[in-house]
């Protein structure tokens, strides 16, 4: 037992930081770091240029770009690339479509869609949640007739992250409605230039636009664009969700805003003095830290464990990731906006000022604390996280 | 002892209530007042000034209602329960409460109908790019010239500080940075030469201003309260002001509460209402729990907040606030949780009322700060 | 409306603050204050000068020895003889038994068992609970089964609190076992002498004898004792429970000992310094009295709210009090222990140490801390008063 | 990063837990165990030493079995599971990692076979009536005469001391109250002339004593360490006594949250057992995200307690006790909650862990004490 880096882990991590921090331009990192939101942009430059450097999609098989790390070494990549404030890849191309794609896609469908969902060149969005739907996502009520070879989508799905930039759309869709729930439903690839789709911009309670609905009406889609077998996309869904949760606890972008915090901390004045003076205000930043340094060692477990398990199925122990990273995530920015005070309140007085790091950031905190709401939403609630607790681990 | 209301109290209620509703109960329209100049629609301020509203705090021989802070309470519920966005705690409860209390005889002839009939209105500048919570960290300067003050400073997130007519500011003529003694207040014209004032939304949809001020020439005769003097009486008006936000925090959290548990009720997920799960059931009543709490002391607030020496009134409405902010953080955040991808969305109240929460908590003093002040007053529960 | 007490309610307040403090002996006080166990002779001192002073049972009908108070009155009562650390009165005589006798028993039971149970001549315990039944108390098993004119009766009671000392019991029994549950059960007085009874000790985590397990076999008990109708017993256990939960928030109490906290900090040192110099221990301290100020404010807008009600019924936010009450009552007894820290750990050497109070008290302080678990377990635990408020006020 | 165990620590975890099972499966067994000489089971001491747990930290060369924090941890959680009442934790873990790491050759050879064996068990006499959780603030004295120091001086609350053969006394010999320098560590033959020891239970079921320094010689042969160098030393242990202490709360908080989850099964009211209330199963799994995260600590704290550089291991086991902290406060009081009644009842052993975990939490220094600690260091996260 041994819970330390190997020296060669400490190699990979400490080139990966070099990397980091000398590649990808510093306006981009500080947009991040500063939780504003990125144009589409910066997000296309960024991933090109981990792409350029065969980092954009290392969890990918080998043959189609992928790299044949250790669980240790994703996990180092991830925290890094986090603590660095980098932006994800596009978790809709990397996390999600391109794995199920080069999983049980059709070699053309491989040829046709990764090389240019890697490059970016190809942007997703995704389609699963729908309106009403919530955690049950299995309810869904889009539906594809099979019509003339091909299949004719109608219906509505909500929450669609970033769909405003999308060229594809990846949907389930359901194609055999006699079915029980979960069986009946189909994994579709849509191009969104198609006829008949319409995307409606959501603003969160921030004011941002990073979610959208999108309607299908009567939408033709050819049937090659059928991912895997008519009625598994479930089961094409389950592999997908479970990728999803892999560097949910987004340990290193907590990093990165208490390092933050600390910063502002020690240049505001209260009283005269600065807040970093204030030893309940440091008990509390080191509160975080401990919990956030507990997390980090259970998710190293459960990187451990993956090595032993099948590694297609998700260790139910990312429940616990789930549950307390997003907490974490949500104290920390609880813990900007305390310090920020009353100078949180002033807001940038156009949408885009939102994108335009001004002298100190301020004004991005409190949205920043608003949007991470979500966190404890989204991806399964926590509710729903305690829930598959309670079952899966504990039989209640 | 007596909790009850008056006739005249459940009178005002009841029109405050309605006027709100009408005004405010469809939330859409919330975004037309937002779009009015100053961030508010002087229509409805028009409303405000017939029903008697801007006029409330002010005496009767003055013209005014001859409220209280109970009728205050009344009102800022209803503000809360709303999300209103007119200027009443800026205009009538602040700028109000400096004119009535420390305002010449000739300001208050002059000003008092022009706030009551909804011709006037006022903003505290008093945050500055350093002070934080303390209202003595002052470093704007105010230097006698003749029978004139010439101001100098800049002032940061000034409460509806872009359309206020007249500006209560803080300026230190005497002291150090933060000494108490040396602090004078003076209500200036906001159209004042060397008066620059730079606008921008707030994060829960209000509007603000940073106020530089160079070389702005204030007659001695504005003056509110007396030279060197002005910390007792921003203090008291603070105070108000403190017990008036405490009853909109638990406005905005009843309507919370209400939401959510309306939202418990309809919305089904498996199959059945998820307000027939217990886990979210216990969580609603905690919220409940929490609510009560804070209304509780935003009656004590009320109570206290007229009580005229400040070593009882002081840590009592610091008190109050500490509540109100655990409150409202605790109820903000559960209504959104409750309530889900909805909650998260611009469309919807729940989400911007758990954003005007969080600045609440963020406006004259947040929990830390607050808890201090109670600690050194020693008042609620004497050591033994 | 106005919160602040009327010059005569204050008087009256300070009359008691009087009173309580020159004759109640300054030894049991002491006893309380440390949160020590109460011998039989302190509870009956205490109790018998109170009834001299027509203080031990203000809450009966005045012709019983009552006193025709204001709600405001009560309260002030119940509050100030927490806070000077006076033993309750008995509450198995005063809020339970002697209120249902005096509402519901027959003339003759009035005469010889009130003026008994106010002067503590009698002492009484509850038969109430069972073995199992925990938050279901209408699913009682012990049964009476009437014959040649008296009930006998056999089955157990469970958490029955000082029965050690008690002279007679008075027990929910099952007198129909076809009816539905709550029907069917009837309130029988019990001497504790009769042949049958048998009293076990159940040591609690503090190690104290404060409940009891009882046992009745064959037990023979005269049908005068039955108190008014058979099968009826459900509608007085519902009035006496409605009874006890008034001054459950135990604000007074709280009180007492967060002036003591506030004592022991200043008399301790930490880093050569008093621990009351720590400013987060000081805002920690704070934030309770703040919640203990809202829950008393909390509790006289339902002491208010009674004046327009009818008297019997209980307001449903009782259980606000509750939860909150409790709740603060734990969180004293925590800071108690945060402040004794390391000094918490010895133990008295004998169980009998437990009621002396010795030099600094430091001794009684985690047994205080363990045993105040409990307030959030009885008297309908915690989470049963969040369904009860889910459920009527709330309408989930 | 390996977190597999070796086939060797493996086959201990199983001797241990097997011996464990063994002696406190039937949690009656503790009443008896503890009613022994000095308040443990003699005859459980020799099996302990029969398996070679007494020897387990010690050099093979020198007849031990050189096992290191991991194996530390693999017995100390099976100590908390059981709620072990025997003085592992004060004669193995402290008492021979003083001799470990500041033993002269002397003491070494003479005491770590009689530690081994059994036959002599060690206390630690550190904390006295003023010193709290700061191990520097020392006023018992020892005072040089020719080949001795005389000590005299309060040590409280020794933990197991009214049994120990021998005794690690914190001593000042030189520097004023708190200073680090000038604090030497003795090894003291408990039944020397002018000590005195009043014996007593502790809170949660073990032994602890009072002890009087009176005119105590002691030679200076039995110094553990340097003299006036002796505060490293003494944090250097205390550390590796933490990573015990953590490791057993984790077997404690396991064993409660297994009798949770038992009792949430078996449970029947209202007719279904109240593991089906939805409100309790996310109780219940918040307790085990509790106790996850106390078990990464634990790790962690295995990991750097041998870290020969105080500035790295010190934060780091002031990291691992804080979250051991937050943890056994959560898991304790909601193992006692959800257990209700019964579990408020000395028959039942979760009370008892419940206990013991609230003695943890003030052994070796509580919470706020350790996140000081961990926020002076400034080394989890860097500030940016």
């Amino acid at each position: 037992m041994d819970l330390r880096f190997t020296p060669e882990e400490i190699a990979f991590r400490d080139e990966l930081r070099r990397f980091f921090r000398s590649e990808i331009p510093a306006e981009i990192r500080r947009k991040v770091a500063e939780g504003r939101h990125l144009s589409k942009e910066d997000i296309v430059t960024s991933q090109r240029i981990l792409h350029a450097h065969g980092l954009a999609t290392p969890n990918w098989p080998v043959a189609w770009g992928g790299k044949d790390w250790s669980p240790v070494q994703r996990y180092i990549f991830t925290e890094e690339l986090q603590r660095a404030a980098v932006p994800l890849p596009l978790q809709f191309n990397v996390f999600m479509v391109g794995p199920v794609i080069a999983a049980f896609g059709s070699e053309e469908q491989k040829r046709r869609f990764l090389p240019a969902t890697a490059s970016l060149d190809i942007w997703w969005c995704q389609g699963f949640s729908e309106p009403g739907a919530g955690s049950d996502l299995a309810s869904l009520k889009t539906r594809a007739e099979k019509r003339d070879g091909k299949y004719v989508v109608s219906g509505q799905k909500a929450w669609t992250t970033l769909g405003q930039h999308a060229d594809w759309i990846f949907c389930l869709v359901r194609t055999d409605r006699e079915a029980k729930k979960q069986r009946g439903i189909s994994f579709l690839l849509i191009d969104m230039k198609s006829p008949g789709i319409t995307v409606r911009p959501v603003l969160t309670i921030d004011g941002s636009h990073e979610v959208n609905e999108v309607f299908f009406d009567e939408v033709e889609v050819p049937a090659e664009n059928l991912v895997g077998e008519e009625n598994k996309g479930w089961d094409y869904a389950k592999f997908l969700l479970a990728n999803e949760r892999t560097g949910i606890a987004r340990i290193g972008m907590s990093k990165q805003r208490i390092a933050r915090a600390k910063r502002l901390a020690r240049d505001t004045e209260a009283n005269g003095r600065s807040l970093w003076a204030d030893p309940d205000l440091r008990r509390r930043v080191a509160a975080i830290e401990v919990e956030l340094k507990a997390l980090e060692i259970t998710q190293m477990r459960v990187v451990a464990a993956q090595r032993q398990r099948d590694a297609d199925k998700p260790d139910p122990a990312s429940s616990i990731l789930k549950i307390k990273g997003s907490e974490l995530q949500q104290a920390t920015t609880e813990l900007l906006l305390d310090i920020a005070g009353p100078y949180a309140q002033p807001a940038p007085e156009h949408e885009e000022g939102r994108n335009e790091p001004d002298g100190d950031g301020l004004d991005a905190i409190a949205p920043l604390y608003f949007n991470a709401r979500k966190v404890s939403i989204y991806g399964g609630s926590n509710e729903i996280q305690r829930n598959i607790i309670a079952k899966a681990f504990l039989g209640l | 002892m007596d909790f009850d209301l008056t006739d005249e109290q459940r009178l005002l209620k009841d029109s405050v209530d309605r006027l709100i509703a009408d005004a405010y109960g469809d939330f859409e329209k919330r975004k037309r007042h937002q779009s009015g100049p100053g961030g508010y629609s002087h229509e409805l301020w028009s409303n405000f000034a017939e029903l008697g509203l801007l006029a409330l705090p002010f005496p009767e021989e003055e013209g005014g209602i001859g409220g209280g802070p109970v009728e205050t309470m009344l009102v800022m519920e209803a503000i809360g329960r709303g999300l209103v966005v007119e200027p009443y705690l800026d205009t009538v409860v602040l700028g109000g409460g400096f004119l009535r209390c420390g305002g010449t005889a000739a300001m208050r002839a002059e000003l008092m109908p022009q706030i009551a009939d909804g011709t006037l209105t006022l903003a505290l500048a008093q945050l500055e790019p350093h002070s934080r919570y303390c209202l003595n960290d002052v470093v704007t300067t105010a230097r006698r010239e003749g029978d004139a003050f010439v101001l100098n400073g800049r002032k940061v997130a000034v409460l509806h500080g872009d359309s206020a007519g007249r500006l209560v500011v803080s300026t230190r003529t005497a002291g150090a940075r933060a000494d108490r003694h040396g602090i004078t207040l003076f209500l200036l014209d906001a159209a004042a030469p060397g008066v620059t004032r730079r606008g921008m939304p707030t994060q829960d949809g209000l509007r603000a201003a940073d106020i530089q001020l160079e070389e702005v020439r204030v007659p001695a005769a504005d003056i509110l309260g007396e030279v060197d003097h002005g910390l007792a009486l921003l203090e008291q008006v603070v105070d108000i002001a403190l017990a008036a936000l405490c009853a909109e925090a638990v406005g905005v959290m009843e309507d919370l509460q209400r939401s959510t548990v309306d939202y418990l009720k309809t919305r089904q997920q498996f199959g059945v209402p998820i307000g027939s799960f217990q886990a979210l059931q216990h969580r609603a009543a905690d919220m409940l729990v929490a609510v009560e709490q804070a209304r509780s002391m935003a009656l004590y607030a009320a109570m206290m907040a007229e009580e005229p020496d400040p070593a009882l009134r002081r840590p009592a409405l610091s008190a109050a606030k500490v509540q109100i902010n655990q409150s409202a953080r605790k109820v903000g955040q559960e209504a959104v949780q409750l309530q889900g991808g909805i909650a998260m969305t611009f469309e919807y109240k729940a989400g911007h009322a758990f954003k005007r929460l969080a600045m609440i908590e963020k406006t004259f003093g947040d929990t830390d700060h607050h808890l201090n002040a109670v600690s050194e007053a020693d008042s609620l529960v004497e050591a033994e």
